[in-house]
């Protein structure tokens, strides 16, 4: 009992980092367990005819002292839309904290943090919580162009962040998959994390499993529960059918049926 | 407090607040949200013989009020049942059912000599209405000869309390409730899910794997009220009302038109703590009318 | 401009966007707010041989994502229609469909033989699918045997396009669409509403003076897209898709599973302009997709 | 063709009249057509999960120089909650003008009108567009208790205001039926309009009738489309089974079928 909550929240700041991407910053009245990078929250958006379920997202930050949780929206279909036009002031309900996190990299190690998309928020979160020394995380985050991409800046604290865009806006221009980080020096690192498009996480995937190297992805399968009842959020696995809402979003490679 | 007690044949149940099968999977999901001894009873997710992998992925669709599932059954069977889950759950404090599916007479009556030996189950919930399989499910429970087969022969394998499930994906249903309580059934529970549809009008594509699933939620809800309405008055065993429940007065709804009990189902997946809501609902809802047992508003619809 | 011409049997539409009978009243109500003649066609208010009252108010009721009506084919029957309403209306230029009840075969044929003769009336739509009268009605669209003797002798009397409404409120609406195929229908349209029934908990009264009513809207439609998909796949003449219609995306939805044309119907309440705004939508998808003729999604739904 | 509309309306003021009455005032892009006492908008609640149909309210009042139309809202049910909940800024889709208008009075007519609950806007209107001097016009308002009724002193200059509440906290203590109005000077009348809870207007009718004074009332029958199509809103008439959306929801008592 108590393991999982539904709560309210209050929407305390829901700031625009681009044109698609919103960070929304959420207080709680009841003191928050503890949230590792790669767990997330169902949110109830029940502001439209529309909209029924509710809608997960990865958590972005946690802020224990103050008993705030914030979250990175990017705008897919209506509820993501509705759920970016919140007001400061308003409340949410959520379930959390769900799902199984990333595996906290080793004291030595050296990672590499591949996001993009709706991707980013728990890769910054990984790259804050790993407690590595800077220079041990590498952040590649790929983009289409560089108005997709918000800013960053006040992580590269946590590590070395770098850009990939389609048409070359910014950075490395191309796919993540063409970065120098990953073309060349994947077999470098300890442990690669990825998550993103699925296409994006079946190429880093496949660049680490060719590597040899431990890599893990965060999938965003569709869901109903997203506590573990409804058996709509399956993946194949070589343990069967597993819900990605309990036994993961996070998986290793290894495990998945991915033709990688 | 007033007395939210009710009996389904020999099951007493605390309140007449239960959780549906399939939904809340095997109780202990929704014991990490809170105790389930608070609940009227629990209906365990879908069990087969062996080890169902169920459907393929794309299994849900969103609808307005609603949602569609095509999950299939995937379970790991009875055997796995009860040799790791029923220990862990067996002595929550509030009766567990289970669920039985087959493809076949003979499978229905496969897993339900098995759970006849659990001490700490009290009821099946024969479920002849599951839309999302190939064989068996619902193709029983759309005909009076197929609910009869099925029925006659489970009831002779089990000897506490038999509830079946029924499809509205019929004609008429009473007659099928009737079919039922005609070989033995000591209850009724519907609705089970309407078989619906959902496309993707820019890939061209359908929603689900299995193009057609089941539709559940509020959206079914005025349906389903109608068909507990009519089975309550066609049978006189205890009916079930299922489909919809949301809140309270939806609960209230299904009682006043018939229903003993209640099972929410979809409504947990928007929040778990609908059904204690409601419970709690219910006794306020007496208490205003000034009613000390919730069998008084059970079939009260004033017509 | 795309081509959204369609053809529903001798029926040449100028797109595949209709109103739905009961939804729209007599035409000219909708054309209060537009042109009615932008419309592929108008299926008129249910019409009886003789003045029906209805039912007793209140005969609606909210549901979620839908609503319920107890209307009860209320209308001033079909000699009023000929002397005063139709010489009004005839001239719309968009077809204008006759809603064709009746309580026993005779009165059926009855008013098919007067719309028979009006000459700006181009086809019928034979309801027998109304869940909201005593006698007639729904009775004959839930068995093969009674779909088919309408049919039959509706047949006889009548010369134009017949196209004969189905219900939903069935096991196998397919069965029931060849059977009425089987006897000269040269087109289905489904689906009528599904019964449902809404409680007030507070009074203890239904909401409806009929008790049961029909549901339609948004939380019917992924249940009539499968109606639609199986009767579409079931039978060779065209059919026509009904319920739950809202925006561009559901209408195409319809269309892709194998509907030729579709009807808007409580749509029409939170907005008469929808249909407007689907016409206006469904020529976008043609041409984002290049597409010269919505002839090339009807049925097009990949697998 | 044009008779009707539906349009987007801008939300300029929403004004708490008091627990569970609220002034919402909307702004109109296009050019307001001719709207008269008693006629009614459907507008579109599309706030919530629950509601689906549009809600009909009374024209309260019509400022044709800058195209304003404003309605009072009480609240009763999930609807009208959500809409008093509606901020200056936001937006709701009418339908208008729907229904038939109150018989506006002849010249040297003195008429009474009296209103209850929702059924208040429709008859400050009327007494505004009346167009007959202030001494020609007797307003009866009823309420349960002085903490239900709104500020109406802008209207005095329209007529004489009066009140009766059921707990006597102001005016004349008891029913609208109790005022020494009705009660007493029924006859002086050339018309009596109510607007209210059917049990009011049935009695205000009743009275009218007696003392044989021209009496008319606004219905408030549930609606699903408000404009004459879905034939759900009927009232038993003389006449048969008229629409209250169309036929309405203006009646003249006569043609009602109440027992009174
Ligand atoms: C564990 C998990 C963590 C997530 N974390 C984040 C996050 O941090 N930030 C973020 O912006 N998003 C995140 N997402 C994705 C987010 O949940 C979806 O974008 C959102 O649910 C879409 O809802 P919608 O109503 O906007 O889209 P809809 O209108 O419902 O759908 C629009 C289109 O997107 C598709 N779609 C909807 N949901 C998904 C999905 N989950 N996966 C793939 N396709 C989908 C639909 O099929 C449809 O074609 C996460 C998802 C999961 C499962
Ligand atoms: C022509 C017309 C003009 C109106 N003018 C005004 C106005 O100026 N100001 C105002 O505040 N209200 C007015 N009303 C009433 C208003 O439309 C209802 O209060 C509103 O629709 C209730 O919606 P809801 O969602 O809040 O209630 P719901 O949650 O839908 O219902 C709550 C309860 O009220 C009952 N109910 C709902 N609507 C009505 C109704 N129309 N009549 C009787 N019972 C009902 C329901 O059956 C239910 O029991 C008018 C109605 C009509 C038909
Ligand atoms: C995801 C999902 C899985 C379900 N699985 C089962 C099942 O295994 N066995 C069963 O009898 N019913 C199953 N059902 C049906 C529900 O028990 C219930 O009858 C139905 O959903 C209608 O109720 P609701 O609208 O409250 O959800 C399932 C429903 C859903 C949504
Ligand atoms: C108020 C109302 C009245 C209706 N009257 C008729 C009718 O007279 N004849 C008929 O064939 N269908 C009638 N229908 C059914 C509709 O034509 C349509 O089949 C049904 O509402 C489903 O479509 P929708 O969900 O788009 O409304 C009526 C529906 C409503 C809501
Ligand atoms: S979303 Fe329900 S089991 Fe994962
Ligand atoms: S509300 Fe539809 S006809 Fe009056």
């Amino acid at each position: 009992m108590g393991k999982k909550l539904v709560s309210d929240f209050l929407v305390t700041e829901n700031i625009a980092l681009n044109k698609t991407n919103f960070l929304i910053r959420l207080a709680s009245d009841i003191k928050l367990p503890s949230i590792s990078p790669g767990q997330f929250v169902n949110i109830d958006i029940n502001k439209s005819n529309e909209i029924f379920l509710r809608r997960p997202f990865s958590v972005f930050e946690v802020d224990y002292t103050n008993n705030l949780l914030s979250i990175i929206v990017k705008i897919l279909g209506r509820g993501s839309k509705k759920l970016t036009e919140i007001q400061p002031g308003e409340k949410l309900s959520l379930i959390y904290p769900l799902g199984k996190h990333f595996t906290i990299p080793d004291k030595k190690d050296k990672i590499l943090a591949v996001g993009g998309g709706s991707g980013l928020a728990p890769m910054l979160f990984l790259a804050r919580e790993s407690g590595l020394p800077p220079e041990n995380v590498d952040i590649v985050i790929g983009a289409r162009s560089v108005a997709d991409l918000v800013d960053v800046d006040s992580y590269r604290k946590y590590g070395n962040i770098q850009f990939t865009t389609e048409d070359g806006s910014t950075g490395t221009k191309g796919f993540v998959t063409d970065h120098h980080l990953l073309k060349n020096e994947m077999g470098k690192y300890d442990k690669v994390y990825a998550c993103g498009p699925d296409a994006m996480m079946k190429a880093v995937s496949s660049m680490a499993k060719k590597a040899g190297v431990f890599c893990e992805v965060s999938l965003e399968n569709l869901m109903a529960c997203g506590f573990g009842v409804c058996l709509c959020c399956i993946e194949p696995t070589v343990k069967g059918n597993l819900c990605v809402c309990t036994e993961g979003p996070v998986f290793n490679i290894n495990d998945l049926k991915w033709q990688i | 407090m007033a007395d939210l007690g009710v009996k389904i044949h020999e099951l007493q149940l605390k309140n007449p607040v239960m959780l549906a099968s399939g939904t809340c999977g095997f109780a202990e999901e929704i014991n990490d949200f809170y105790d389930v001894s608070q609940l009227g009873g629990i209906f365990l997710k879908g069990t087969t013989p062996r080890n169902r992998d169920g459907n393929l992925y794309p299994r849900m669709a969103e609808t307005p009020s609603g949602m569609l599932n095509a999950v299939g059954l995937q379970n790991k069977g009875i055997d796995f049942f009860i040799e790791n889950i029923y220990p862990r759950i067996k002595d929550y404090n509030t009766p567990l059912i289970v669920n039985v599916n087959g493809s076949t007479v003979e499978e229905y009556i496969e897993v339900t000599e098995k759970v006849n030996e659990l001490d700490k189950i009290p009821a099946i919930e024969l479920n002849i209405s599951c839309p999302n399989v190939k064989e068996g499910g619902m193709a029983f429970g759309v005909t009076c000869p197929g609910a009869e087969a099925v029925t006659r022969e489970v009831r002779k394998a089990y000897k506490k309390t038999l509830i079946v499930k029924l499809s509205p994906n019929v004609t008429d249903v009473s007659e099928i409730a009737r079919a039922v309580e005609g070989q033995g059934a000591d209850s009724v529970s519907l609705v089970n899910t309407f078989v619906g549809m959902a496309i993707d009008a820019e890939t061209r594509r359908p929603l689900l794997s299995t193009v057609t699933g089941g539709l559940s939620g509020p959206a079914i809800k005025p349906i389903a009220l109608r068909m507990v309405w009519q089975v309550a008055k066609a049978v006189k065993i205890p009916v079930i009302g299922i489909g919809g429940i949301m809140n309270t007065a939806d609960a209230i709804e299904f009682l006043l038109a018939g229903a003993s009990a209640v099972q929410v189902g979809t409504a947990l997946f928007k929040d778990p703590l609908i059904p204690l809501q409601i419970i709690k609902g219910i006794n306020e809802y007496l208490e205003k009318y000034k009613m000390e047992s919730v069998k008084q508003i059970i079939g009260g619809l004033q017509m």
